[in-house]
């Protein structure tokens, strides 16, 4: 089953003057996570991502923690997670997020060779820092995985180059310094992270952590690339908003995404 | 990564002892770990630095601590047992050596704030009190399993002006303190410094607390060569996260002494791990096949961890130092006999290395060795635990 | 009754301090106090006995304990406070020093056995320890009343092999404890010492112990004048018996060092006390007008005690030091205040002298003047108390 | 009211011939203790000892501290106690038996007067050590109370013999290294004890401290010249016994040594 490789399609759709939205949910979080992934495929996403439950989610606020937990629970396994995502038919690429350990555990050659099985191409492991890329990077990128890193409010400006250099698929703006989590208001940082990274890389930057509605993904699409929406999403799946809730959200953050801010 | 030569010398540039350790840390911490990285080595090279950390350690903090030999059980052994006696340390462990050079270290930073985990307490009383004498403000991580278990040790620390906040994610136990005060760093790494427990977690940790423990092998090298006119045959002690152990052994990684270390039987990250990579370090730990960390399980809240520092690894990965494990009913045994025959009621955590001691007298330790054990901690924070299990095996009123 | 000259020197041969002292015993126990005082001066005029102490307070018990300076509080209350720092010897605090002068004595009188009464369990669990480290056998006599409110040190004494009795005579506390203790002495004193624990009793405990003790105030002498290039204007103990005061006031009596011993206001025997006779000792004693023993009544345990040792009467007397009292609120604020702000948590019964050090600073205690406070001992052992009574106040949840 | 002195009486009943038997009671252990005390000297009693309760008895044993307890919750005091002995009629001398605090608090002058009014001829200080016996012993014998001082097992022959020259009225031979109580056995040291004070002195001897039955007290006066009995009189009385139950058992001490040992 072949799916658009990560870093292509996003550049794609960037020239074709998209903003780009990218929901994240928690593999197994709830038992229609997979319709709910085909859902967002259809209601507007440009590539979805994949948590890969892991028991230990330094990055994580309490809300992707408790996903985390909650699929842990239900008995999803990282490989299990990934093998069922394999049988679905989706137009848009899929990027597997967890821990550097699920990777290491397994293997760097079966860790890559598992996420292409199951027709992810974009692999963002939030603890594997620019120093310990080595290994890893080289592994994925020769499977056919674009290992997208972070770079956040507090990286300097030598650093952000070093991660612009190395990230493949786009960049990934950490638009505040905190773990993932809903916010009411948008962090000042957004902005600031975002002027950082753009003239050290032609690569789409998308702002992912607390960005939560509408209006948030509306206000950094207007200087970003593209939008990453997580806990907002897995909050409304974990209180039993299911498919159509989790399509109703996406859709309302598309519509404002494409309408700009207001 | 290039392999160290030196035993117990620096790790690389990129914090690697042999093939673990290294900085597992997301791109938000990385900064702070890069400054605090900077910021050690420059204290670490300044006179002054290590002037101030000396004197406080010996004007507020009690070092030296004593070298005590034990001269009924060592009789009764057939080996001659001395202690390091860090329980006699200020706050009642050798933590109180890593908190003061970190909390000096955090002012030189210019930072106001740190934030520390703590399982059963011993490190987290350790920072309140260190930021209590240095005026920093003081939050502390703790399971909320823990906090009730160790309510007046949240106290303790609440009395030496610090914040106890329980953490309820995960097991609520101390793994899931690290996550949380690593989360809290993430957001508040500005103005905090995050004072880690043991010699673990992303380069400079496991390099820098080694190094603020070790101290206290220094000193012990001395007065044991002063005693016994040479190092001792055994060095041992016990091994959480691999503190104490690191402390004491720096010592004498460079002598002929058999350096052991001695984790609790449920959570022997050396004897039962894979290598995997949590907190920020590659190391041993108790993981499933899939990377799921396993929770560890021991009657002492100090050894309760499922990794090891990953110095640790190494050692054992190169043979210089060897894990032993010992098990709940052995330690219990343990810590009576010291306390009846020498006058000592160890913390349950050394108490692990004194039951591996006494079960390898006659056998790995042959008779008429010489014997150096890391007295890391005194048993009045396990009193209360080890009379409810006594009780309930029938074995007091 | 010959008065004697230097303050703080030997008592008479009749063990009289002035008009305070002597040996008010049961004839029974007349011959043991002789015995007793023969051994104790033949001991302490041996230089291998003052060796032997020396180096067991040092390798076991951790001496010298240091003397800290506490920078934070000194600036906010306008002096320099200096702490001498018996909360860090073995066992947590001064009382080691006494039991192990008199552990040693045993056994060079070639007895076997040690009773000890205790109040909360502070000379208690010490008495156990060094019987427990010189293989003696041990008995601590405890009013029912503590052996229930302090349970842990029960326990803690049974860890190190002692029996702990408790006393259902009286008020079932410390002083039926010392008037229990003293009955059993009656009838096992041929192979049995009473290892008294403060500066009281008859001749030749109050002079025995107090020389015990002085090796604390020996080596705050030393560590002051290092300090200060001079004595401290004020040398500040809390006074239950008043074995930690003398210890420390004996190393700056022939100084111009004002001396202050703080009693709690429940148990002020110098100030609310008349001259009586008590546990083999005339000294001020809480009384009523027939001569019956009136109880004390504090917050600390260690100082609910209706006398005081007869020293200190008459250091009262002839005006060498002044006696004050703290009561259980100010004490309370004092050991939080230190907590915060040096990261030390004291015993109750120093933060009764803490307390006064605050109230006089700035008025008896000129600003700008030089002060140490002996921190007789650690507030572990208090800390579950304190947290009762501040929850019963609503100051703690 | 004047009574025989304690010396001149003792010694008079010995050269007599006749063995001495002296109970001991606790005033105000009990309400009628008064008529006990009248009822003890009909019935064959030759002083009687008269303990004063002092709140920290370091000498007694549990039962006598009982009584001490009972007789001060009761409100006795020292000196009621005495004020109202002072009004028996009685052919007997009375010992008070006390802990010296009682005395210095009252100061000796006044404790001395009181004892004088109350008809009493001898005390008892048990924690007055012979060291500190100045002071009290020149008052008490100025105002016509015998001091009777204490040899115990342990003592040395020397101190005997210094002890024997300042004791008056008689010399108290302490049986048993311990406290007072009942004891099934007679302490072995209750010989050795009266041997070694009686080439010492021509006082009379009389053992206390663990002579608790009949056959005790024949046993001892048949080498000593009399017999203390306190702790096991002072628990009939606690035990309710009252005047009848303690003149029975004084008859029967009083038989027991008038017949002799077994
Ligand atoms: C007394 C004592 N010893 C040992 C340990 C284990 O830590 P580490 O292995 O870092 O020395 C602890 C941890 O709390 C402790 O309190
Ligand atoms: C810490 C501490 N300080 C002081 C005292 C009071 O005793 P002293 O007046 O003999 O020093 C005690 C008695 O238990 C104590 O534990």
């Amino acid at each position: 089953m072949i799916r658009p490789r990560l870093e292509t399609h996003l550049r794609a759709q960037v020239a074709n003057g998209r903003k780009l939205l990218i929901p994240y949910l928690m593999a197994g979080q709830c038992p229609e996570w997979l319709q709910v992934v085909e859902g967002l495929a259809a209601a507007g996403a440009d590539a979805i991502e994949i948590g890969l439950p892991f028991s230990d989610p330094i990055m994580d606020g309490p809300v992707i923690q408790a996903a985390a937990v909650s699929a842990l629970h239900a008995g999803t396994t990282p490989m299990g997670a990934l093998a069922e995502l394999s049988a679905l038919n989706l137009e848009i690429p899929l990027v597997a997020m967890t821990y550097y350990n699920v990777a290491y555990r397994a293997g760097h050659e079966r860790f890559a060779g598992r996420l292409v099985e199951a027709g992810v191409s974009g692999a963002i492991l939030p603890d594997l820092s620019l120093e310990e890329l080595d290994g890893w990077s080289e592994v994925a990128l020769a499977a056919g995985i674009d290992p997208v890193l972070l770079v956040a409010p507090a990286t300097g400006v030598e650093r952000t180059a070093a991660i612009c250099q190395r990230s493949h698929g786009f960049v990934y703006a950490v638009g505040t310094m905190g773990v993932t989590g809903e916010r009411t208001e948008l962090a000042t940082s957004v902005h600031e992270v975002v002027d950082k990274i753009r003239p050290l890389t032609d690569l789409p930057v998308c702002v992912g952590v607390g960005v939560s509605t509408p209006a948030h993904a509306a206000t950094v699409t207007a200087f970003a690339d593209g939008a990453i929406v997580g806990s907002a999403l897995v909050r409304r799946l974990l209180d039993g908003g299911g498919v159509a809730g989790a399509v109703e959200f996406i859709s309302q953050l598309r519509s404002a995404i494409d309408e700009g801010p207001a | 990564m290039t392999t160290i030569n030196t035993p117990m010398g620096e790790p690389t540039a990129e914090g690697w002892f042999g093939s673990f350790g290294g900085r597992y840390a997301p791109e938000s911490l990385m900064p702070a770990c890069l400054e605090l990285e900077a910021a050690f080595r420059d204290a670490w090279a300044d006179p002054a630095f290590h002037a101030e950390f000396e004197s406080v350690l010996h004007h507020f903090g009690g070092r030296p601590t004593p070298v005590t030999e034990c001269l009924r059980l060592s009789n009764q052994l057939g080996i001659r047992l001395l202690l390091k006696r860090e329980d006699l340390a200020h706050t009642g462990s050798h933590k109180i050596n890593n908190v003061i050079g970190q909390a000096l270290l955090t002012k030189r930073m210019g930072k106001t704030k740190m934030i520390a985990e703590t399982g059963a307490g011993q490190h987290g009383v350790a920072s309140a009190t260190a930021a209590a004498l240095l005026g920093l403000e003081c939050t502390v991580y703790m399971g909320e399993v823990d906090t009730q278990r160790q309510a007046l040790n949240v106290f303790r620390m609440e009395l030496l002006g610090a914040t106890v906040h329980p953490v309820t994610s995960g097991s609520r136990t101390l793994k899931d303190a690290v996550n949380e005060a690593m989360r809290t760093w993430v957001s508040e790494v500005h103005d905090t410094h995050y004072c880690l427990g043991s010699v673990m977690g992303p380069h400079p940790f496991p390099w820098m607390v080694r190094e603020f423990q070790s101290i206290l092998g220094r000193e012990a090298r001395g007065q044991v060569t002063d005693l016994l006119g040479d190092v001792p045959d055994f060095v041992v002690a016990c091994v959480g996260g691999g503190s104490n152990a690191a402390g004491i052994f720096s010592g004498f990684a460079d002598a002929r002494s058999a350096l052991i270390g001695v984790e609790a039987a449920g959570g022997a990250a050396i004897s039962t791990g894979t290598p995997g990579v949590l907190h920020g370090m590659k190391s041993q730990i108790l993981q499933d096949d899939d990377g799921q960390i396993i929770e560890a399980h021991s009657i002492s809240a100090g050894l309760d961890y499922p990794g090891i520092g990953p110095e640790h690894a190494h050692l054992a990965d190169i043979g210089r130092a060897t894990y032993a494990s010992a098990g709940d009913d052995e330690v219990l045994d343990a810590l009576q006999m010291l306390s009846k025959m020498e006058g000592i009621i160890p913390a349950l955590e050394p108490a692990h290395a004194l039951a591996w001691i006494i079960r390898a007298a006659g056998k790995e330790i042959p008779l008429g060795s010489t014997v150096l054990l890391n007295m890391s901690g005194r048993g009045d924070k396990d009193v209360a635990q080890v009379r409810e299990v006594l009780q309930a095996k029938g074995l007091y009123r």
